[in-house]
């Protein structure tokens, strides 16, 4: 049975330092937690991105709460870079530790699996793994020559936070195929979860949506959040407000403007309460 | 029927490059590579060849997948994908491609999104397709400040892929894994043999006389103009769009 | 688009020498395609049970066809022991490679992830790990100290058989949460599935019944057998009919009876024709 | 109240030993450890303590799993599962488990299904209970013929599981992994020591007079043969129904 929170208590369970995951821009990104994680104000965080991050870490970025940044990619998609973490990489206050999608897939799959670590191909020579001293090149025991591959470490996050459509009152949680977030689940500590509603019936009792669900078991807590997701989009729920996400991409590029856009979302807020 | 257009050119271009695949990937936000895949479909189909799968990351009509993010890259691993794009924001004449930005890694002058799967895609693809629109010095480097991922790999290291040909503006380059060179193969109409080399930061090889990129037949820009733009329609409406009016205009 | 075949010409696609993949008797065995398979007679099979084996695996003994079994255990469940496969051992007439369930996962997951290896904790000092010289035991490169593990080689069947509910007329089959089935398409160069039933819809249209969906990109040829699991179980279909699994293990447990079992299936077969 | 009867006291054995777990893992055709482990459940819902979720490897009612068959060793391995249950044809004095057979691999002369999951949950899940209906010098031998399991390991052997307990039908015992022994912690009414010592194939560790196993307290024992029995009849109605009629014979 997963406890069922307010935005705000969720995002106290969020501590300084800790190591948080968050899954990619189209799969299920709890953009409602974005401001209360920046009211809590917890910092020095690690956040690695499954496999690449967008608005919401720029967010975390922009508000100083970032210390360390693990991503294949930071990207707004159509609207263009991501201004915040730009103007970290520029000032040098943030520590990227740049990947490549299915490296950040193995550390989270070698977490589920209870491994030290999960191997992939690829990698060699380039200046991705130069950069990354906690990867290590070994020697195939397979191969009768010698045959390098890359050992990527497992990636176990303090704590995962996503948004999901539909939760029930066990705490499961429906994914459908977007299995990257039951990978997060299964590799994270705590998996806190914003859902657009809560149901009555358990998402196990059928089988056809029992194949999309990840159990309770693996869930925190869950929070309502209607259209938590927005400005990203949520798949077979509403898509994403490019135009908004524009805005962001265009406001945020100064320092200011990122603290004005933010100001505007406290009036949105306030307004919709 | 109006003239080529240079994009329906740079689409016929990898619809050829594409003969014989049975599978392709494309990357979001890639309506040329897209519209190229859809055409090699649509001839297959023609041909009674066998038939040609599309996956589209990010569309929901071209997603086949159903385990997640993951599953392209393991889906690539196991040999189910035969060709694949890839950008960056510089190239070099050996194929190198960086993602990440230009200057001292990491605080680098200007950064871009970073290398997304290509680190592994590059390794395991057969046919990777390069592909890049602006044709510049900017971006056809010596030298690329930041290796996302390599255009060949020493003896001994797993590869199964790489580099198939450099699709750009202004031409198409062939590339030799061996000599680890591109070659020039054909030039688009409006540019020159000398106009590619002022524009490209690094050497390669070419004929004495470079050769012409051939306009599609008709049958083939019947094809591109119908069916293919209607089906470009349903995962990049602008795009389908704009290259409607310019046909148009 | 995957092939819509008979049983028989599905059969076929079986070579002698091949490494055939089958599923637990739980999660969706083509108890349907074993008759096929023993007319067919390709031989000197390699089977691998994900990751274990019942009566269809036991049958295939029975008929000859097997060569190695490769399993982390071969039972009819509450109906006993395998028949065939014990008599197989005590007369010394199959190699069997003992294995441990999650090691066969981990060689199917090696195979999806396209890594020549993957790890797992456990199976140091068993005597499973005694009798693997195919298994590896290195050291993990991200301990200080020396910290051995076990690292299992990826499994690669050339087949893969299984029975599902429903396919689509692309070739996509559902598969709800019985994921191993999934490893098995994924690991195997060929994917034969029988199923119950083709629906014209898309099964890939529908969020919810695409959580559970294989692509037919990597389902090689479709084959409709009503009840094509039975006397197995098919979940949310039909349960098991331990009557019948019973008198298997009853009648197989010498040469003659399980021909006599055989040609009983045989007369069965015709009856119903 | 009716008398309590040898089964009813190995459910209770087996929830005492579920003492304070989150989650524990059941085999299939266990209908004992299942029951054992609702009524830890029912004990810790009683005492308001935190919920106990049950795992039934098989069951519908209980599969919490929707990763296949898998997920449990996941799960395992992410340190979510407190306890599970194994058996063996053969268990030895150090706690070595045998699943395979008897005799000289791998032509054994009895060939048992298989190891299952045992050489990996064996090592990870921190408390495995070693039940065994059956207590004689067959099941309990000096030396098992094959290892399945291991009891212990050498130190630098990744472990974070192992042994808690032997419940047999004529007692209980723990287990000293620095030892590598059994200690007879309780004998079950109707048994010896001397009756238990001339059943085992190995020697272990005992009180010079050896405690009875407890009879559980009216509270327990009125959970077990209501709720508990409700529930196990939902996932073995045969095992439930057995016992009611034990109950009212």
């Amino acid at each position: 049975m997963s406890t069922v929170l307010t935005l705000d208590a969720m995002a106290r369970r969020v501590k300084p330092g800790m190591k948080l995951a968050l899954p990619v821009d189209y799969a299920g990104v709890s953009m409602a937690m974005t401001r209360p994680l920046i009211a809590h104000g917890a910092g020095r965080l690690h956040v690695v991105c499954l496999p690449t991050g967008g608005m919401q870490p720029d967010m975390l970025i922009g508000a100083g709460l970032v210390e360390t940044i693990e991503t294949s990619a930071m990207t707004l998609g159509e609207a263009g870079g991501a201004p915040c973490f730009a103007r970290a990489i520029a000032a040098g206050s943030i520590r990227i530790v740049d990947s490549t999608c299915p490296a950040v897939h193995a550390g989270f799959l070698a977490a589920q699996k209870g491994v030290p670590f999960a191997t992939l191909r690829g990698l060699i020579g380039t200046d991705i793994l130069a950069h990354r001293p906690d990867w290590k090149v070994i020697d195939n025991p397979f191969s009768e020559t010698p045959d390098p591959i890359v050992a990527i470490p497992a990636i176990r996050p303090d704590v995962a936070i996503f948004h999901a459509p539909v939760a029930d009152r066990d705490g499961n949680v429906w994914i459908g195929r977007r299995r990257e977030l039951a990978s997060l689940a299964y590799a994270s500590e705590q998996t806190l979860v914003t859902v657009e509603r809560i149901v009555d019936e358990s998402l196990l009792s059928d089988e056809r949506t029992a194949a999309g669900v990840i159990p309770a078991l693996y869930v925190e807590a869950v929070a309502v959040a209607r259209e938590g997701a927005k400005p990203l989009g949520l798949w077979g729920e509403y898509g994403p407000d490019m135009m908004e996400v524009a805005r962001y991409a265009r406001e945020a590029r100064s320092e200011a403007g990122f603290r004005a856009f933010l100001d505007g979302a406290d009036h949105a807020l306030e307004a919709a309460r | 029927m109006s003239p080529v257009l240079p994009r329906e050119r740079l689409i016929v271009a990898i619809a050829n490059l594409l003969d014989g695949v049975r599978h392709v990937a494309v990357g979001a936000s890639s309506p040329i590579p897209a519209a190229g895949a859809m055409l090699r479909r649509a001839l297959a189909e023609a041909a009674d060849a066998p038939r040609v799968r599309i996956s589209i990351l990010g569309s929901v009509a071209h997603n086949f997948f159903t385990n997640g993010s993951a599953e392209l890259f393991d889906c690539a691993g196991q040999g189910r994908i035969d060709a694949f794009f890839l950008g960056g924001g510089q190239i070099d004449g050996e194929a190198n491609i960086n993602l990440v930005g230009i200057g001292d890694y990491p605080q680098t002058k200007v950064r871009w999104p970073g290398s997304f799967g290509s680190a592994y895609l590059y390794f395991v693809v057969p046919r990777v397709i390069l592909f890049r629109e602006e044709h510049s010095p900017r971006v056809f480097v010596e030298k690329v400040d930041f290796v996302s991922a390599p255009g060949t790999s020493p003896e001994g290291v797993h590869r199964t892929g790489g580099p198939h040909a450099l699709l750009t503006g202004m031409g198409q380059f062939s590339f030799d894994r061996e000599r680890r060179r591109f070659r020039l193969t054909s030039v688009h109409p409006g540019h020159t043999l000398e106009s590619i080399k002022a524009a490209t930061g690094f050497a390669f090889d070419h004929d004495p006389v470079a050769a012409m990129t051939a306009d599609p037949d008709a049958r083939v820009l019947a094809l591109l103009r119908g069916r293919v733009l209607d089906e470009l329609a349903e995962t990049y409406p602008e795009f389908a769009r704009g290259l409607s009016a310019e046909l148009a205009a």
